[in-house]
């Protein structure tokens, strides 16, 4: 039963090294160049040569693509002034070479030191995205680490083409702890892992479709997710965002008065809720016929 | 934080005062705004929020719902964006139903918009903070403030709060950057906010003017050069489109 | 923060290595990045700068670096960390890893 | 009606007749043994005494809460004088007793989670502390001049006649009811429930006296429970040099583990790099262990022949019950566990005993005392020593005897005793110090001139920390342990103070030994090694028969 590091465990460069073709990563703007946030210095918080975040180009089975591992270690892998332009300037790469772009997403959301700046970082980022998206260039966001996707960049992560995930990620706005002091302990407590990891797990994601796959937390499952994406593109059309619109409306009528998760479950179709939650990724999406 | 109370007699005035008589047409349901108005002698679409609402899982499908209205039924017309918002809810169910995707949705309809040949102008007339600006105000092709809007990511005090960092530290710094300041005109600094728009400014004639000068480029980081207020993201944006041509 | 710099003498590192540079460990809470460099000068010392969030322990982070440019040929290296509180121990690791990299290349 | 004869015949049976008047003034408060919980306050008034040695059954995971709060609601004036002796103070209710004026004196091993209480007692003189002991030690004294006059225990479930079943905590029960009920003391028992049948008895009723059913149940920490998502690179190091230098070196049998993060590591290695380094079947065979969720996968893997625990764990009852040919079970299946036993076996019949500490001193001496948190022993002592009367041999009993030269008047063989400590606790707090806080003069003092020392110096045989081993056991005079233990110091101030020429000299003489040294390729130490990196990985190892407790749950 022994198995690799668990891609949740690994360091941004470990998951790049992981992913992509064995010695294709070269980085961009690499750590000789210390380009450092200013504002952290200013506050007297240690910086990053990288700003917690590691860009490249890189071949996957061979293929050019763009790739960016947030650090969340590094302030949450919070996005700043240069970690947002390190993205905006990544993606409009990928949309520019017509090169699929990947982001491995470890990040709270906007860099709180930073203020404004993060916030306007991420909204350029998303601008970058979507001209991929134009050219139909596939822009894969991997959620899989600690920290998950939060704030804005769970949003950001749904201006993507896909999302591939792994049971150990989570994709959110507001997170347990701010949802605890909003609404009380009572309605969310945010030390009920369980609870916090159905709420905005990758299975419960998964289900509702809001993952395009459910992979084990491991490299090699999520570049074989991946590869499998490269090739292919979400468009934005008008029938697509009407269908969207129909599903979404569809998912708050059926379950916007549904508190427990494992009830959104049952009503996914899941029969056994013990046995799906302690399944892998793989063996839940095996076990489920998901509602789309 | 408590729930803003709704004060719909402020909000209509200024939708008089950003469209005329033909603020009628814009219909306001739970603080959530949808309709057609003219602008500058032409039909415009107008969404929105007010009254500091929070944009929650069926505010955002409202929205998205009245873009795809507009693309159908009235193609290439302007739509314009006000926003007014606290942000989103903090909320368990919300979240578990992907609260995330539904703003997704609402920004892949509004792209798809602005493919079609429909422009996209913002205006921040009250709160302009957090999750609710990024899910569709920030998406605009050009973005504009009232000077009596409150724009940005929190005020010092709630970052201070988050942070760690002591207010008069943060209010200090803010002054060399403005990136940490809360407000319409600091934003703008950064690039942020094309233009900020007071009382005695002919508003329609400049939300006409706005509408015209639009363009699908995005132009902020290059603002936030210029004034000053962002340094650094122009030219780091540049240098990874250079380095990755080589 | 405290900052801090000092040369280490150790034996000139192999003329050829993998790579230019190597980085290793991250910037977090009790944890440090180590990003060694060729080309510091003079060929004969191991030039180091630390930048460290908690102050108070350069006699130990001195101790460390010393023993590292003792034990390994790191001579004409630079040395340059970004510290968040992480224990000698891990400063050793990272030092070795990132040495590790820069010789042999990532794995 | 034979034991009435002999009953007839005694010429002394005044604590008979006392305990016969202390059970007649419980009277109608009780329905034959059984008292209904309101009446427990009342029922503890008539049967303890002031100035009785009453013993209250609670250690670092079972507690007879109930019996202890309600004991807790009386004052001063209701009882006072008491000579408390019990396993662990860790019940807020066990303050309020020294709060309240109510004690005597106290005679205990443990109070961990009541530290910084007891240290603030003792600062107070509120805290009139006999002696802190070992386990065994206090259970010694039970039998000697600490006999208890009342002992108040737990149970899971009692039948109609007052038998009581444990579970998979039997702990400290037989220790206390024992000597209580052959001296003529009272014992009262909380149960969670009373019941027709038992699944096996483990105490026979007529050892018991008294029996509530409490309203609640008993509580019991899940203190071995250690997340494999908490354990770092540097302790899976450490773990790596632990196995080739000391595992291998030695082919460790039969041992001891602590409940900490490092040893945690290790028996997540076993299945993965003991498996690779070809040592199945060699080592690691009989366990003097709780049923540590951490053993499962080398469990699972065939590593071992068997276990023996001081207590159970929480989560743990439907492994142990389906791996009987692992665990010490009861004819219903059922898990049992027995501190005294489990601490003698720790004592005389293992290799080795490998744990952690707060701090080492510059002799080896360690301790877990600060000035600020008072927190005693419990069973470490009891097997990180050497036992002198130990007469059987061993592989590594005599190999290590054999490296500690023994003259002429000297035992052949020593165990394994092992501290395995990173250099800095959490918050850069140095391990190794000069000077041991438990040498403090205040602690001191009020332990009457006893240092709490939970290891001494002499007893141990080596230390194991990120830097590599010292040998203590081989080191040749006082001047050599010290440089050896400064070797492995690291960057502590202890560390800092060693000389690179002694360093080399002792590590020539493998006295001193780096992870090198011993074969470990620190590059190498990654937690991708375990063979379960989270807690959910453990349930998955145990087919989904391993249950853990909820905090540590998230799917």
């Amino acid at each position: 039963m022994t198995r690799g590091p668990l891609f949740h465990e690994q360091t941004a460069r470990q998951r790049i090294a992981a992913l992509v073709d064995p010695g294709s990563f070269g980085e961009l703007l690499p750590p000789p160049e210390r380009i450092t946030s200013p504002y952290l210095a200013q506050l007297g918080i240690p910086v990053s040569f990288d700003d917690g975040v590691v860009i490249g180009r890189a071949k996957l089975g061979g293929k050019k693509i763009y790739i960016a591992a947030q650090v969340g270690q590094f302030v949450g892998g919070a996005v700043g002034e240069i970690h947002g332009a390190k993205l905006t300037g990544l993606f409009k790469a990928a949309a520019r070479d017509r090169a699929p772009c990947v982001l491995l997403i470890e990040s709270g959301g906007v860099r709180l030191h930073e203020g404004s700046a993060g916030e306007i970082a991420i909204a350029e980022t998303m601008r970058a995205i979507f001209e991929c998206r134009a050219k139909k260039v596939a822009t894969i966001a991997v959620i899989g680490s600690d920290i998950g996707a939060y704030g804005g960049m769970g949003i950001l992560s749904t201006c993507c083409d896909f999302r591939v995930m792994s049971e150990h990620g989570r994709l959110g706005i507001s997170g347990p702890i701010v949802i605890e002091k909003w609404m009380g302990k009572k309605a969310y407590d945010s030390s009920n892992r369980a609870l916090v990891w159905k709420t905005s797990g990758g299975k419960t994601k998964y289900l509702l479709g809001d993952a395009d796959a459910l992979v084990h937390d491991d490299a090699g499952a999520i570049r074989d997710a991946v590869a499998k994406l490269l090739g292919r593109s979400s468009a934005v059309t008008l029938k697509s965002v009407k269908a969207r619109q129909k599903e979404l409306e569809k998912r708050l009528k059926r379950f916007g008065a549904t508190t427990d998760p494992n009830d959104v479950w049952k009503g996914m179709g899941v029969r056994d809720v013990a046995a799906a939650s302690l399944a892998s990724g793989p063996e839940f999406a095996a076990m489920t016929r998901r509602g789309k | 934080m408590k729930k803003p109370a709704p004060k719909k007699s402020t909000s209509r005035t200024l939708f008089a005062r950003l469209f005329g008589p033909s603020a009628r047409g814009i219909a306001v349901e739970k603080s959530v705004l949808t309709g057609y108005a003219q602008a500058g002698g032409a039909p415009v679409c107008v969404i929105g929020t007010c009254d500091g609402t929070y944009v929650d899982n069926a505010a955002a499908l409202r929205l998205a719902a009245h873009v795809i209205d507009c693309i159908e039924k009235h193609p290439k017309t302007p739509i314009v964006m006000l926003v007014d918002s606290a942000g989103q809810e903090p909320n368990r169910v919300a979240e578990m139903l992907g609260l995330a995707s539904y703003f997704g949705h609402l920004l892949s309809c509004l792209e798809l918009a602005r493919r079609k040949g429909h422009k996209l102008i913002t205006i921040a007339t009250g709160q302009a903070v957090g999750g609710a600006f990024i899910c569709y105000g920030m998406f605009g092709d050009r973005i504009y403030a009232l000077d009596s809007a409150s724009v940005g990511l929190m005020p010092v005090e709630a970052m201070s709060a988050v942070t760690k960092i002591p207010v008069p530290v943060l209010r200090k710094l803010s002054k060399t950057m403005p990136s940490l300041e809360f407000g319409a005109k600091p934003f703008a600094l950064l690039g942020g906010v094309e233009e900020v728009w007071s009382a005695k400014d002919d508003v329609p004639a400049r939300l006409a003017r706005a509408i015209a000068a639009a363009t699908t480029e995005d132009n902020r980081a290059a603002l936030g050069k210029k004034r000053g207020g962002r340094r650094l993201a122009l030219d780091i944006a540049k240098r990874v489109l250079a380095e990755s041509a080589r | 923060m405290e900052k801090f710099a000092k040369a280490f003498p150790s034996k000139p590192l192999a003329a050829r290595t993998a790579k230019p540079w190597a980085l290793a460990g991250v910037v977090g809470s009790g944890n440090l990045e180590v990003l060694l460099e060729r080309g510091g000068r003079p060929s004969g010392t191991m030039e180091c700068h630390v930048e460290t969030s908690i102050p108070g322990y350069k006699a130990s982070w001195l101790a460390a670096l010393a023993d590292f440019a003792h034990n390994y040929p790191a001579g004409g290296t630079k040395v340059t960390i970004n510290d968040q509180g992480a224990p000698p121990v891990l400063v050793n690791l990272r030092l070795r890893q990132a040495y590790d990299h820069l010789i042999k290349g990532d794995k | 009606m034979r034991e009435k004869g002999i009953m007839n015949t005694a010429k002394s049976a005044l604590r008979r007749q006392n305990k016969a008047q202390r059970l007649e003034r419980v009277g109608k408060l009780a329905r034959g043994k059984f008292v209904s919980p309101n009446n427990v306050p009342q029922v503890l008034k008539r049967i303890i005494e002031s100035g009785d040695i009453l013993c209250l059954e609670g250690d670092n995971q079972k507690q007879a809460d109930f019996l202890a709060n309600q004991l807790a609601t009386l004052n001063r004036k209701d009882l006072h004088d008491i000579h408390l002796v019990m396993s662990c103070i860790t019940l807020p209710a066990h303050i309020q007793l020294f709060q309240k004026g109510m004690i005597r004196q106290v005679d205990f091993c443990y109070a961990g989670p009541q530290g910084t209480a007891v240290a603030d007692l003792v600062k107070a003189k509120k805290f009139p502390v006999g002696a802190i002991h070992t386990y065994n030690e206090l259970y010694a004294r039970y039998y000697m001049d600490l006999t208890p006059r009342v002992a108040l225990i737990a149970a899971a479930q009692a039948d109609r006649k007052g038998n009581l079943f444990l579970a998979a905590n039997t702990e400290d029960t037989p220790a206390i009811v024992e000597p209580t009920a052959f001296s003529d003391g009272i014992v009262f028992a909380q149960v969670n429930e009373i019941v027709d049948r038992l699944p096996r008895i483990d105490i026979p009723a007529d050892q018991v006296d008294l029996v509530v059913e409490a309203p609640y149940p008993m509580h019991l920490q899940a203190l071995f429970t250690r997340d494999p998502a908490a354990i770092t690179d540097v302790q899976v190091l450490m773990a790596m040099v632990a196995l080739r230098g000391i595992y291998e070196k030695y082919e460790v049998q039969s041992l001891n583990h602590g409940v900490g993060f490092n040893t945690a590591a290790i028996e997540l290695l076993l299945p993965t790099y003991g498996e690779r380094l070809g040592l199945k079947g060699k080592i690691c065979k009989y366990w003097m262990v709780n049923p540590l969720p951490t053993m499962i996968p080398a469990i699972e893997s065939g590593w071992v022949e068997s276990v023996f625990a001081v207590g159970g764990e929480v989560g743990m009852e439907r492994y142990t019950a389906a791996h009987s040919d692992v665990f010490f079970t009861g004819r219903d299946g059922s898990f049992h566990s027995n501190r005294a036993m489990g601490q003698l076996a720790g004592h005389y019949a293992i290799d080795m005993f490998i744990g952690a500490s707060l701090q080492i001193d510059i002799n080896g001496n360690s301790s877990t005392v600060s000035k600020n948190r008072i927190t005693g022993f419990g069973g470490a002592p009891n097997m990180g020593c050497q036992p002198t009367g130990r007469r059987h041999p061993s592989k590594a009993w005599l190999k290590v005897g054999a490296e500690a030269n023994p003259g002429p008047g000297a035992l052949p063989g020593r165990k394994l005793v092992v501290q395995m400590v990173e250099t800095f606790q959490s918050g850069r707090v140095p391990t190794f110090v000069e000077r041991l806080d438990a040498q403090d003069p205040s602690i001191r003092k009020a332990l009457h001139g006893v240092a709490p020392v939970m290891i001494y110096g002499d007893d141990v045989t080596h230390i194991v920390t990120e830097e590599g081993i010292a040998n203590l056991a081989a080191c040749r005079s006082i001047a050599e342990r010290q440089a050896a233990i400064r070797a492995v110091a690291g960057y502590t101030p202890v560390g800092l103070k060693r000389k690179k020429r002694e360093t080399e000299e002792l590590r020539r003489r493998g006295i001193v030994q780096l992870p090198e040294d011993v074969g470990v390729r620190p590059s190498e130490a990654s937690r991708s090694l375990l063979a379960a990196q989270d807690i959910k990985g453990l349930v998955r190892w145990s087919n989904g028969l391993y249950d853990p407790p909820p905090q540590f749950v998230d799917w």
